[in-house]
Parts: C-alpha cells; structure tokens; sequence
C-alpha cells in the first residue's frame, strides 16, 4: 500500500493492555493548568523506567471543567491497577498538590477507584474538609495559597499501551518533520496520549538484550548507522527513522491515533522525505492488541 | 382444678427419670397447681402429649430481666424499642424489644421458650423497690433478686474498721430482708467502690483507695456471711476484672480464695481470658474449666456471647466505664448510686468477623464444653450482656450438635478459629443434660425444692416440647407451657397471663444491727432507712412474697 | 393497581400515620387489599378505605390530593417510586427515606426529612421545626440526598445533619445547624437567631453573615475555588453561590473543637 | 363521734417536688393536717388539708355519684377517637393503671411536667450521660457546678439535702460555684459552711462550652465567653479537673435552651472523668414524673409522650408533648392527684380525675376527686434520680379514691 509515494507496510503494531485514569487539573490560568500538566506527566515516558506512562490527553476551555476554569486532562497509565494506585497519587501529591491554583477532579466515572484526595487529605492535618454530594465526595484541603480542591477519587479504564507507528525517512530532518505532524495530529485524538517527549521516540527498542537484567535494548532492526551488519528492515534510502507510541483509553482511540498520524505523515509524503511507514510488534506473541497498518487505512490507503 | 397431661415422655433428671432415654411415656397429673401423684380421678381438663418430651419449666438463674439498669438500657436503646414492636396477637399492647424488651415481652418471650422462674441478679439495695415494682409486672414468671453488696460503703466500712464477722452477718442479713432479696451478688467486689474514688482497675489483692479494703477480703467475708446466715444461693460473683486480657489469672485465684466454701461464679466466660497470642487475647477456658472441675464448692454460668446488636447492662462501673469507648450505637450511660454501688449500660454489637467477639464466643462453648459436671454449669448469656435470652435455642443447639457448632465455626473471624480448640472438642449435650443445666441443676443450687423437676410437690410448672432432630426448632417453642398449673403457652405462642411470684430468701439476723442502720440511713444516706425497706405488701401488687426460710447458723 | 391516588375523605379529626404506606408498597396491591391497610389514627388503627377514597394513578405513583395538616408519616421509609402530595402534610413526611422522589405541593409540618439517607424531597411550602433533623433519641439527623424547601423552615433546621443537602428557599428559623455534624446546607433568606451552636463539621451557605455564637471564627473573605466547582455540580446551590469565587468563612464552633464554616459568597 | 385528738406523725416521706424529703413531721387532727417544724413552703402548702368535706364527683358539672362519673367517664372514652391522658400526676399505682386505661382505649400518655425531662433525654438518649444520685453528691462532692437560676425557689432544701453537716469523703470547705443566676438568701443559708462563687452570664451554652474546651485542654480564641472572662474560665477548668468528684446540676425545666445545656454539661462531665471523677445531677421530678416514666419504660419500652394505637404504642417527644396532642385530642383525661392543677384549655370533652381543691375555668365533663398519695391513701413515688422510690403513707382515713380505684372504676364501667 502507498500513499503519496510512501509505503504503507503490510505489519502492524502490537500493543499490551494496561490500567489507566483520567485526572482533569484546573488552575488559575491555561498556563498553570498546563505547568500543572506537563509537570505530572513529566518522567513518565515507559513504565519499564517511570513505573508508568503519562501524559497531556488535551486541553480543556474554562466551560469543559468542573469549576470553570482553564483546564488540561491527564491520562495515566501503567501495568496494573495497584501501580497505578501507588503512582497517582504520589504525582497528585508532589505535582498537582503543589502547583499554584490547581484543582483536581475525576477525568473517569467508572470503573475501579483510583484514590486521589482519599490518600493526599491528611496532609491537611486534620483540617480537611469533605464534601459529599449525592454519591460523590471531594475535599479541601487548606494550603498557604487558598485551598487545594480534589476529588475523593477518580475511576479507571482498561486500556491498551504500546501502539506505534514507526517513520522512516531519508534523514533525519525529514523523519523528525513528519514525526511532528505526526504527533501534532495525533494529539487531537481524545482518549491517546503520545508519552514519549514531544510525542516522539528516538530509540525505539526491541524485546530483550545480551546484557543479563536488560529488558530492552536498541532496536537494531532500524538502526541505519547498523544498515547490513544485522538484519535490517531498512532500505538503503532510508536515512533515519521515528517512532511515535501512543496509549489509549481503548483500543479504538489507539487506532483512530494511528490513523490520523499515518494521515499526516503521507501528508508530507515522498516528496518530503518519507519513506515508509511501519510498526514494531515481537511476531505477535506478547500482545493481544495488533494494530494492523493496511486495516487501519483501509480504503484511505490510496492506490498500491 | 384437676389436669392430667397425658402419655408424655418425663425428662426429670431431679427425680432420675428419663423417659426419652427409655422410650417409657406416662401421665402427670395437676391439682391446684401443684403436681400430685397419679388418680384415676376426673380431671377437669386433659392434654395428650402423643409422646412430646415433658420436663419442669425452666429456670434461668441469671438474666437482667428488671431494675434501674434495665430501665436506663430502654431508654438508652430505642433503636431496639423501634426495631422490635409489638407481635402480632399481643393482646395486652405492651411488649416490644429485643435485647430489652419490655416487663411483658419478657414474661411472654421467656414462657414461649419454656420458662417459668428467671432471677434477677444484680439488684441495688436503692433501687429494690422500684425493681421489685418492675418484676411485679412482668406476666408469667416468678423471679427473684440477688442483692449487690459488697461495694457499698456501710460494708466497707465494717471491713476497714475490722468488724467482727457476726455484724457483717447481721448487716447481711438486714439488708437482705430490707430489699426483699433472694441471695447476695458480689459485682467486681470493691472495685466499683474505688473507681468512685479514682482507681481504674482492681485485682484480687489490690487496696481500695479510700479503705484499703481488698476484694479478696470482701469475698471472704461475704462468702462466710452467707454461709452462716444459711442463704440457699452460694455468693453469686462477678469477679474483678471483667473482660480483662489475662484476667484468667484472677478467676483462678479467685476460685482457690474461696478455699472450699461454696462460690458460684457468674458470666465466667467474661472471666477467661488470657494474654497468649500476637493479639494478647486468648482462650483459658481449658485451664479455667480444669479447676473448676476439680472444685466441687464451685458453680458457674456461661454468659455466653451471641452475635447481634444488643447492650450491656451491670453493676460494674469500673468495666462499663472503660468499655464506653467501644459502645456501638455510641453512647452509654453511667450512674454512682447511693453509697451503695453503680451502674454502666453500654451498647454493644458482637460481630462473628471480629477477632474478639469470635474468640469470646468460642471461649464460652469451651467452658460449657470443658466443665463436666451438668450441675454445677447452668446455660446463660448473662441477658443481655452476652446476647438476648430468646437465643437460647440457638445456643442449645450449639452444645448439643457437634456438626452445626461446627459449621458455624467455620464462618467466624479466621484467626479466632486457629485460636480456639472447640473444633476438637467432640462432647455433645444430651437431652438429659439439657434439662439438668435449665431446670434440675438451678433448682438445686438456689435451694427451691418444689422447683426443677415433676415430683409430687412440685410447683406444676411445666413444659411440654415436640421432640426435632433440629434442637433449635424444638426449644424456639414449646407445645405447652403451664405455669402453676395453668395453661399459658399453646403450639409456641401466650395463650394466657399468669401472676407469677417473687422469691425472696428471709433469714435470721441479729436484729440490734437496726439502729446502727438508722443512723447511717440518716446522716450518711439522707434516706430513713425505714424507707429505703421494702414491705412485703409492697411485692407483686400486694400479693406479697414466696419467703424461703433460712436456718443459718447463727441467730 | 400500578398507581394509587388517596383523597381524604374530609379533614382529618385526629393525627393519621403514613409511616411505611409508600409507592413500592400500595402500587402492587389490589384495591381491596388498598382499602384494608391498617392505618393508625388517633388512639385507634382504621382501614385505610375509612380515611381515603382510593383510586388509580400513573404507574408507580402514590399520590395524595388535598392532603392534611394531621397527616403525619408521608413517604416515611420510602426507599423508591414516586410519591406526590398535592396539598399540606403533618409531621415525620420523608422520615428516614432512603430513596425515591416526595413531592409537596404545600407546607410540612415538623420533622420534614428527618433522619433522610437518601432520594429527593421537593417541598414547595414551608417547613415545620427540625427540618432534616434527627428523631428522639437519635445521634444523627439527615445522612444524605436532597431536601429542597421553597419556602422557609422552622427552628432547628439541620440540626444533627451529618450528610446531604439542605436548601431553603426562604428563611431559616431560630437554632439553624445546631450540632451539626456534617453536611451541606443552604438558606436563600434571613437566618434566624442562635444558629451553629455546637456544629462540628458541614457548610452553610447564606447571603448575608448571620449573628453566630461565640464559638465562631471570622477568618474574612476568602477565594475559594470550592464555589464554583459546587454551584456546577449542585444545581441547588447556584442560586446562592451564583458567579460569586469569593466568600466569607466562619468557622466553629469552636468551643468544642469543631470545624463547621458559614460561607457567605460575596 | 369522738372528739379529735392531735396525732403527731414523725418521718412523713413528701412526694410534692422530686426531691425526696422523707423527715416531714405532720400534725393531724381528724381530716385536718399541717406540717410542722422544718418544712419547705411547697409542701406545707401541698400537705395541708382542712376538715372540709370533699368536693362531691360530678357528670356535665351536676353532683354525681362515684359510679355514675365512672360510667360517664367510661362512655366517652370508649366514644373517643384520640385521647390524651395527660396530667399524670399520680403514684405509682395510678400511673399503671392509666397505662392500661391506654392500652385498652389508645390515646397519648403525657405528663405536665415533662418539658425539663425531654430536654434532658435530648442528652441522655444520644449521647448518654454519667450521672451521680444524692447520697453520692452529699458524700463525696466537693465542687457543685449549679447551672441556671438558684434551684432553691423550686426545691426548697435542696442544698440542705446536698450538703449535710458531715459528709464522709468531701473535704471542707465544699465549694459551690452558681452560674447564671446569684444565688438567693435561701440558698446563702444552707451553704453557710461552703465556699460560694458566682459567676453571672446570659450564655449559660457558651460559657459550658468553654469550661469543656479549657478542661479538656482545648484553648478557644477569645478573651471572654458568655460574658466571662477567659481566667475565670481557666480557673475554674482547674477547680472541676482537680476536684475529686465535681458535680454538675442544672434545671432543664426553666432553660429555654435545656437541651443544649444538658449536652453540654454531659461533654463536660465526659471530659473531667477521663483524669478524675464527675456527674451530672439534672434536677426536676416533680409529682412522681420520674415514677411515671420509669412505668412506661418497662411497661411500654418508651418514655412519656407515647401514644397507644390500637394496641401498638409509638414515642414521639415532640408530637405527644401534651401542648401539641391537645391540638389533636378530643378527649383529655386530667390526672393530678398531688396539687390542684387545673387542666390546660381544651376544647374536647375533659374527665378530671382530680385534686379536690382544683379550680376549673369550665367545668369538666366529668370529675372525679381523688385523694393525694402520701396524704390520703399509701403509695408509692420516685426521686429525681430515678433510682431511689419511696414508700408514701396515709395521713387520715381516704374518703376519696385513689387514681389507681378511680382508673379501674373507669375500665370496669
């Protein structure tokens, strides 16, 4: 399959379920609410070293949130759900509990219950304030600057982590221009956040090492300065490559991801360097989500 | 007025008959309320028991069935007023209650069951009117009271200042007679008088504050006071320390303290606890029911705990008092009482998911399981300290059905269940030893010898139960219940009200101890002690007494 | 029948408890079962047939027409369906109902809501004493969901409220949150004397700073980001917390440890 | 006849105020009877009698015979639809056998008195109290907390009764602090021996408040409360957690805010015994309200303010409080043996059951005067510590029923 000159590989990506939240974080201001969301989702760019992954699922206009001001909306997620009740509110806590003007509320209704006030409320010593209304309950706590508002807890999804789309091109420049419009597109998908910095990964790995107690290591597969010295899936015009992951609250949003990033790549298409689009998967054994390239373009895949 | 029951299966262990055992079943027959040898004359009424098991009402020696405390337990728990209203077919409009039900729910929940004669036990001398007043209307049973002393002032008086043992007696004696009582109950003895004072516990050896009085030496003088004054009922003991982890201790020694005199140890359950285990709560049901066994002056009941809501009523001050923080509802009351002793009413629930409350409940069928001799244990649950009377069925089968004991073991709090040895403990109570534990055997320990069993004589209260592989159907409700020689009870439910009387032991004492009690009454009590007394016309709507003579030693 | 309309016969002469006549319990009945409910009334219990004429009605509807100023009980343990009073009612109406929709179209006599766990109470009237409270002998007043009076409410209002809403329309009489526990009220109109004595925990929203015992703290105006985020997820609130960020916070009372607080929005 | 001779009667138990005074010495002389010697005002008032003949029972205001007013009195109840037996002002007798008048007819069961005891119970049910009794507070107290008015105006030797001569614990000098209302020349007298504080405030609430928060080492803000400065508070704080058995009594009764002034001396009370000891003496009990309420414990599980539907009996202390089920009553059975307390104003039909000397606005539809206990006939009452009951005996030879003869009259028809 090509699309204005770039090859759509016949692979696909393969992804793994994990557990994930939604927090919505208000602040003051659009740029405090988004400090307050970078800072968060900071350091969170795989589980294998951050314990989970995170980051900025949009940004949220004062009518979109629940006490009217500028907002952004989180997801998290990470490898199960006790994790990710250890690592919420450890972010909630350091990252949310200390930004100026935040608020933090539920992003999720359903599903278990991730705490987030129900843990963080006795830093307030004593002076905490619940508020229940109807079957929902969020908190006060007092702080220098006013107080801190949190929801009791928020709910949680069973996502999937790990899509990909990987973008190979004739150089580096090419290959970061399309990743960008890759992630810029991307990024307007709700329900997806792309954890890696700006969205892009560098260094993509495979499974495992020969170093003994390394999980991952470079993906020499695509590695162009390796071209020939192992088995490669590049060709020889390709100069460079980027990956793009990307976790979802469901398997749809992972996809509907996939498909406007591979959209805005073959926007760019031969004639801005790219070369193809591929995936990374481990032959289809570890995960039970595949997102097919071809399927997921369809009838938008453009004439072979 | 002549009954005759006729062709049931007798079960009077009192008289050695056991027609369940034999198969052999017989007619009684009633003349004027009292049980007569067999005529072939005309009854005036006859009741085919088709085979049913025939045994003497029952007798519960130890249930708050009347007093202040109860009173200040209906008022506290409304909750149990609201959640248990009247029955259906309640012809008199007035029962209600569950862990405190009303004077009439009593009497008639107790009569469905089978009984016919519950004591009160923990009468104070200050509220005996009022309580004898509240036992008047309670239908269908006779009662009794056992008198609170030992913590009273007057007493600990006579202690400090090293009283000779014959103006204890007379005291003793006085106070007995003043407050229409039937035998004396030691509670937590000194220890409600030194926490007037401050103090937060009392052991066995420990001085009071004030008087530097010991609870060894008020339950030695008290255990020989009533010897001497010939009171039926051994002293009737609520030992120090209750509920106390480690207080196993304590009831052991207090067990040896008696050194051979007779002593009945009340709600032992709540007495046997040791400190073992990484939750510093264990069971010495095992250690405790080996001395006993081996001391044949000593009696015990259970105060078996039951799962459910219900609220803890007592004497003891000094233990409600700590326990008020584990009150649930929360909230309990607590009173200082005239010189004389205290009251605590706490609220409780006991949870079969709690480590506690599982490991009490085991804790009290061990020492029913582990005590050997049938009569020297009667089957309580301290109403409604431990759990409501009506669970007794409940309880029965319990002792008498190893699989459904052990089934119900098996759902409790799991590390109670590791802590416990009940579900080795392979004993199963026979009919027999059923009805010597709630008739024959209490009858005998309180000296009432037309009571507990179907011999000519006999008071013909009597119960008449279908016999059920299902313990707990059979005893929920009796087939018949007469109460002297009346029916009251019919296929499980109050057919009729009965006046019951009130047992009241009166012995000899030496009279010149009454102006030493005027004076006190004047000047310490702000009372005339010619008040404080309570008349005979004053019992069971001037009916008066059933007076038990006491032939004691000295006179 | 699948709904039921009760119209009194004529006023009542003495007090007719309600209590446990409610939508799940009378829509399942046959009309004869309906006319035979026992139903106390003054010293005697009557069948319901000698108080009401009885009809049909709206499928899970219970509905009252005229109602009583001795009608006491109304919707009393009512834990679902929808019950309608199209008139007055006595006392104890939605007493200790945990679910399900009572509407009043006049005023309720005392105890309106008391001891309320869950469901909606609608009253367009006024509202006797202790609106939300607690019954005797009981530590506890309204638990949760939502009492909503139109017009204003008597001496006591909130009192013991441990959970849930209040919101009174007009005003609040003497004693408003004493020994409030917990909980969320508000009073559109003026509140009356001696209100938050002993409260613990709970927030009352009024309009202007009502006269608070000595145990209270003013700690001034305050922003509070609470405000808006309730005035959105409670449309009750909105009325009295409107655009406003801002409020003023008394806290009490003190005295006795507790840390309940007045909001005044500004 | 005989002529009349004095008959002096030592050790008369008073039933008349709660208190329980049982040392009375009475002069009768035929149907005449006076209190001698120490003796309140309001039971030389209540005890007196003079040879007069009784008040005839009446039916529609006409004299009428005792069973002819019990007859009449019967066929209204059983015409009634919502009874109201108030008054209650009987022993205890009397009070039983108009519980079963209840059971049989239904209706509400209230006593006259019974504002003080609800607002009481709006500590002792939620919360529950520690309470003391009086041979304990004239023992061992030795700081008496009195909250409100000087009680002495209603109970006459109270603090005689409080503080003999000799206690056996409590150290001399006692002390007594009044808060609230000085304490009268009455109450100055009887507590000649005892240390006297008293410490005025219009916000007995507050100032309880405060005394709870500094005993339980709380500092409230604020430099006064209830118009007391914080050292007095502070001082006194000291004074309860260092006493060794303070006591704390007010009268709900008088207190337009007794409730609260009853929960909050119970947080008190609760606070001081978590390091010493303490109770609560709440005051009232008069004519025989305690007894009668004990009765309606074990006879109904509930207390006053019950009413009996159809043999189901219900409490409500607000619904059944005797001002409000008179708006509610078509009939009202008035009950008041130990004074002559009229019947409220009411509309129904009124059956009076009747101290002879009441004078009513309206005639009753039917009366029937009864004797007095402890004065006519024997009986039995309880103090206002519910614990303690006391025997009443007869002064003269009854010529009129007892409530209790009258009530069962009444049942039998």
């Amino acid at each position: 399959m090509i699309r204005n000159g770039v090859e759509i590989r016949d692979n696909f990506a393969e992804a793994f379920p994990m557990v994930g939240t939604r927090l919505i974080v208000t602040a003051d201001t659009p740029d405090w609410a988004l400090t307050a969301g970078r800072v968060t989702t900071g350091f969170a760019t795989s589980v294998i070293g951050c314990g989970c992954e995170a980051g900025i699922e949009r940004v949220l206009g004062p009518e979109e949130t629940p006490d009217g001001r500028p907002g952004v909306s989180l997801l998290i997620f990470a490898m199960d759900f006790k994790q990710l009740k250890t690592v919420v509110p450890l972010r909630l806590g350091q990252c949310i509990l200390t930004c100026p003007t935040t608020a933090c509320y539920a992003g999720v209704e359903t599903g278990k219950r991730v705490p987030l006030a129900k843990t963080i409320r006795y830093f307030a010593d004593g002076h905490q304030i619940s508020k229940k209304i109807g079957d929902k309950r969020f908190w006060r706590l007092p702080v220098m600057e006013g107080e801190f508002v949190c929801d009791e807890d928020t709910g949680s999804v069973e996502g999937v982590g790990g899509g990909n789309i990987l973008i190979l091109a004739r150089t580096r420049g090419a290959a970061l221009r399309a990743a960008e419009a890759a992630a810029a597109a991307m990024g307007k998908v709700e329900g997806v956040i792309l954890p890696f910095p700006g969205g892009v990964v560098r260094s993509g790995s495979k499974v495992g090492s020969k170093y003994k107690g390394l999980f991952a290591s470079t993906n020499d597969a695509y590695c162009p300065t390796l071209r020939g010295t192992v088995p490669s899936q590049l060709t020889a015009e390709t100069g460079s490559v980027m990956e793009i992951v990307i976790d979802g609250i469901s398997f749809d949003a992972v996809a509907e991801a996939t498909r406007v990033g591979i959209l805005a790549v073959c926007d760019i298409g031969a004639e801005g360097g790219v070369v193809a689009i591929d995936a990374g998967n481990y032959g289809g054994n570890l995960g039970p989500f595949h997102f097919k390239l071809r399927e997921i373009m369809g009838n938008e895949g453009g004439a072979a | 007025m002549r009954l005759r029951l006729k062709g049931g299966r007798v079960l009077d262990p009192a008289n050695g008959e056991n027609g369940v055992a034999t198969g052999s079943a017989r007619d009684i027959e009633i003349l004027d309320g009292r049980i007569v040898a067999p005529t072939d004359q005309r009854a005036d009424a006859e009741y085919d028991l088709g085979g049913d098991v025939v045994m003497a009402g029952g007798i519960d020696l130890h249930s708050h069935i009347a007093g202040g405390k109860m009173n200040l337990a209906r008022l506290l728990m409304q909750e149990d007023r609201r959640a248990y209203p009247e029955m259906p077919g309640n012809f008199c409009g007035c029962g209600g209650g569950r862990a405190v039900p009303t004077a009439h729910a009593t009497g008639c929940r107790y009569a469905e069951l089978g009984y016919t004669t519950v004591f009160e036990p923990a009468m104070v001398g200050s509220n005996a009117r009022g309580a004898h007043l509240e036992m008047a209307d309670i239908p269908n049973l006779d009662t009794g009271a056992y008198l609170v002393l030992g913590n009273d002032d007057f007493f600990q008086r006579l202690l400090a200042a090293g009283a000779g043992q014959e103006q204890v007696n007379a005291y003793v004696g006085w106070m007995i007679e003043a407050t229409q009582a039937f035998a004396i109950k030691i509670v937590n003895p000194g220890g409600i008088n030194a926490f007037k004072f401050n103090a937060r516990k009392m052991d066995l050896d420990e001085a009071n504050p004030h008087y530097g009085t010991t609870p060894r030496k008020v339950l030695t003088t008290l255990i020989r006071a009533v010897t001497e004054l010939g009171l039926p009922h051994p002293i009737h003991l609520h030992g120090c320390n209750l509920g106390v982890p480690g207080n196993d201790e304590t009831t052991l020694a207090t067990i040896r303290a008696a050194e051979g005199r007779r002593l009945h140890l009340t709600h032992l359950q709540f007495h046997s606890y040791g400190t073992e285990g990484d939750k510093r709560f264990s069971s010495s049901a095992a250690r405790i029911a080996e001395l006993v066994n081996a001391n044949p002056n000593i009696s015990v009941d259970v105060g078996q705990v039951m799962f459910g809501q219900t609220v803890t009523a007592s004497a003891d001050y000094m233990s409600q008092y700590r326990n008020r923080g584990i009150a649930s509802p929360k909230k309990s009351i607590g009173m200082d009482i005239e010189l004389d002793a205290a009251c605590g009413v706490v609220p409780f629930e006991y949870r079969d998911k709690s480590f506690v409350n599982a490991l009490q409940w085991a804790i009290g069928l061990e020492l029913f399981l582990l005590v050997e001799d049938p009569w020297r244990i009667f089957l309580t649950t301290d109403h409604p300290n431990g759990g409501p009377f009506t669970t007794y069925p409940h309880l029965i089968r319990l002792l008498m059905d190893r699989g459904f004991r052990n089934a119900q073991l098996a759902t409790l709090n799991k590390a109670a269940q590791a802590h416990t040895l009940l579900g080795q403990i392979t004993r199963e109570y026979s009919l027999e030893e059923i009805a010597i534990l709630t008739r024959a055997a209490p009858a005998r320990i309180l000296g009432l010898t037309d009571k507990g069993h179907l011999g000519a004589g006999a008071v013909a209260d009597i119960a008449v139960h279908t016999e059920d592989a299902d313990r707990e159907a059979m005893f929920s409700r009796a087939r018949f219940v007469f109460k002297n020689g009346r029916l009251i009870v019919k296929d499980g439910v109050v057919v009729e009200l009965a006046q019951g009387t009130t047992h009241v032991a009166r012995p000899d004492f030496d009279r010149s101890v009454e102006t030493e009690m005027d004076r006190w009454f004047d000047a310490a009590v702000g009372l005339k002690a010619k008040h404080f007394r309570v008349a005979d016309g004053e019992l069971r709507g001037g009916a008066g007494p059933t007076i038990l003579k006491c032939e004691g030693v000295v006179s | 029948m699948s709904g039921v309309s009760l119209k009194p016969r004529a006023a009542f002469e003495a007090r007719v408890d309600l209590s446990g006549i409610t939508p799940a319990v009378t829509c399942p009945l046959t009309l004869l079962e309906l006319e035979g409910l026992p139903v106390p009334y003054g010293g005697k219990s009557v069948k319901l047939a000698e108080l009401f004429f009885i009809e049909g009605a709206p499928e899970g509807v219970l509905l009252i027409e005229i109602g009583d100023v001795r009608l006491d009980g109304v919707g009393a343990g009512m834990q679902e369906g929808e019950l309608i009073v199209d008139g007055v009612v006595g006392a104890w109406a939605g007493r200790g109902m945990g679910g399900g929709v009572l509407r009043i179209s006049g005023d309720a006599g005392d105890f309106l809501g008391a001891e309320l766990s869950g469901g909606r109470i609608e009253l367009a009237g006024n509202a006797g004493a202790h609106a939300g409270g607690a019954t005797s002998g009981s530590r506890r007043g309204m638990s949760g969901g939502v009492l909503k009076i139109g017009g204003s409410a008597g001496a006591r209002a909130a009192e013991r409220q441990r959970g849930g809403l209040i919101v009174i329309g007009g005003d609040a009489g003497e004693g408003l949150a004493t020994d409030m526990i917990a909980g969320t009220a508000s009073v559109g109109g003026a509140v009356g004397p001696l209100m938050g004595r002993g409260m613990k925990r709970g927030t009352i929203f009024t309009r202007t700073v009502p006269a608070l015992p000595a145990g209270f703290i003013d700690t001034g105006e305050q922003e509070l980001v609470a405000l808006q985020l309730m005035a959105r997820r409670v449309p009750e609130l909105k009325a009295v917390i409107g655009e406003s960020v801002r409020a003023r916070r008394l806290v009490g009372d003190t005295l006795l440890g507790g840390q309940g607080e007045v909001l005044v929005p500004a | 006849m005989a002529e009349a001779s004095t008959q002096t009667i030592h050790d008369v138990a008073c039933g008349f105020c709660g208190l329980g005074c049982d040392d009375l010495t009475v002069e009768v002389e035929g149907r005449t009877v006076r209190a001698r010697g120490d003796v309140c005002p309001e039971a030389a008032r209540l005890l007196k009698r003079l040879d007069v003949a009784d008040r005839p029972a009446s039916v529609a205001g006409a004299p009428a015979s005792f069973d002819e007013a019990a007859e009449a009195a019967q066929r209204i109840l059983s015409e009634a639809r919502a009874p109201l037996i108030g008054g209650l002002g009987a022993d205890m007798a009397g009070a039983g056998a108009l519980v079963d008048l209840a059971v049989r007819f239904g209706g509400v069961l209230d006593h006259y008195a019974s504002e003080g005891l609800f607002r009481n119970y709006a500590a002792v049910q939620r919360t529950g109290w520690l309470a003391s009794t009086l041979a304990e507070v004239r023992n061992r107290c030795d700081l008496l907390l009195v909250v409100g008015d000087d009680p002495s105006a209603t109970w006459g030797r109270l603090f005689e009764r409080f503080f003999p001569a000799d206690p056996l614990f409590a150290g001399t000098p006692r002390k007594v602090v009044f808060i609230g209302g000085a304490p009268g020349e009455k109450a100055k007298g009887q507590l000649a021996r005892a240390d006297v504080l008293h410490i005025a405030t219009t916000d007995l609430v507050a100032v309880l408040e405060a005394l709870t928060g500094f005993t339980a080492g709380r500092i409230p803000p604020g430099a006064s409360f209830g118009g007391v400065a914080v050292e007095a508070l502070v001082a006194l704080a000291d004074g309860l957690r260092n006493a060794h058995y303070a006591v704390v009594t007010w009268n709900a009764a008088a207190l337009a805010d007794g409730d609260l002034v009853a929960e909050r001396a119970t947080a008190l009370v609760d606070a001081l015994n978590v390091t010493t000891r303490a109770g609560v003496f709440p005051l009232g009990g008069r004519d025989n309200i305690i007894g009668a309420n004990q009765l309606m414990l074990w006879r109904l599980g509930y207390p006053l303010r019950t009413a009996v539907r159809g043999q189901v009996s219900v409490h409500d202390g607000s619904l059944y409080a005797t001002d409000a089920a008179l708006a509610d009553a078509d009939v009202l059975v008035w009950v008041s043996a130990f004074r002559p307390e009229p019947p409220p104003e009411f509309a129904g039909r009124i059956i009076a059951l009747a101290h002879p000397e009441t004078v009513f606005e309206k005639e009753p539809d039917v009366l029937i005067p009864v004797g007095t206990p402890g004065v006519d006939h024997a009986g039995t009452v309880f103090r206002m510590d519910s614990i303690v009951s006391l025997p009443l005996g007869a002064l003269r030879v009854a010529t009129l029923p007892s409530v209790a003869e009258a009530v069962r009259r009444i049942a039998e028809g």
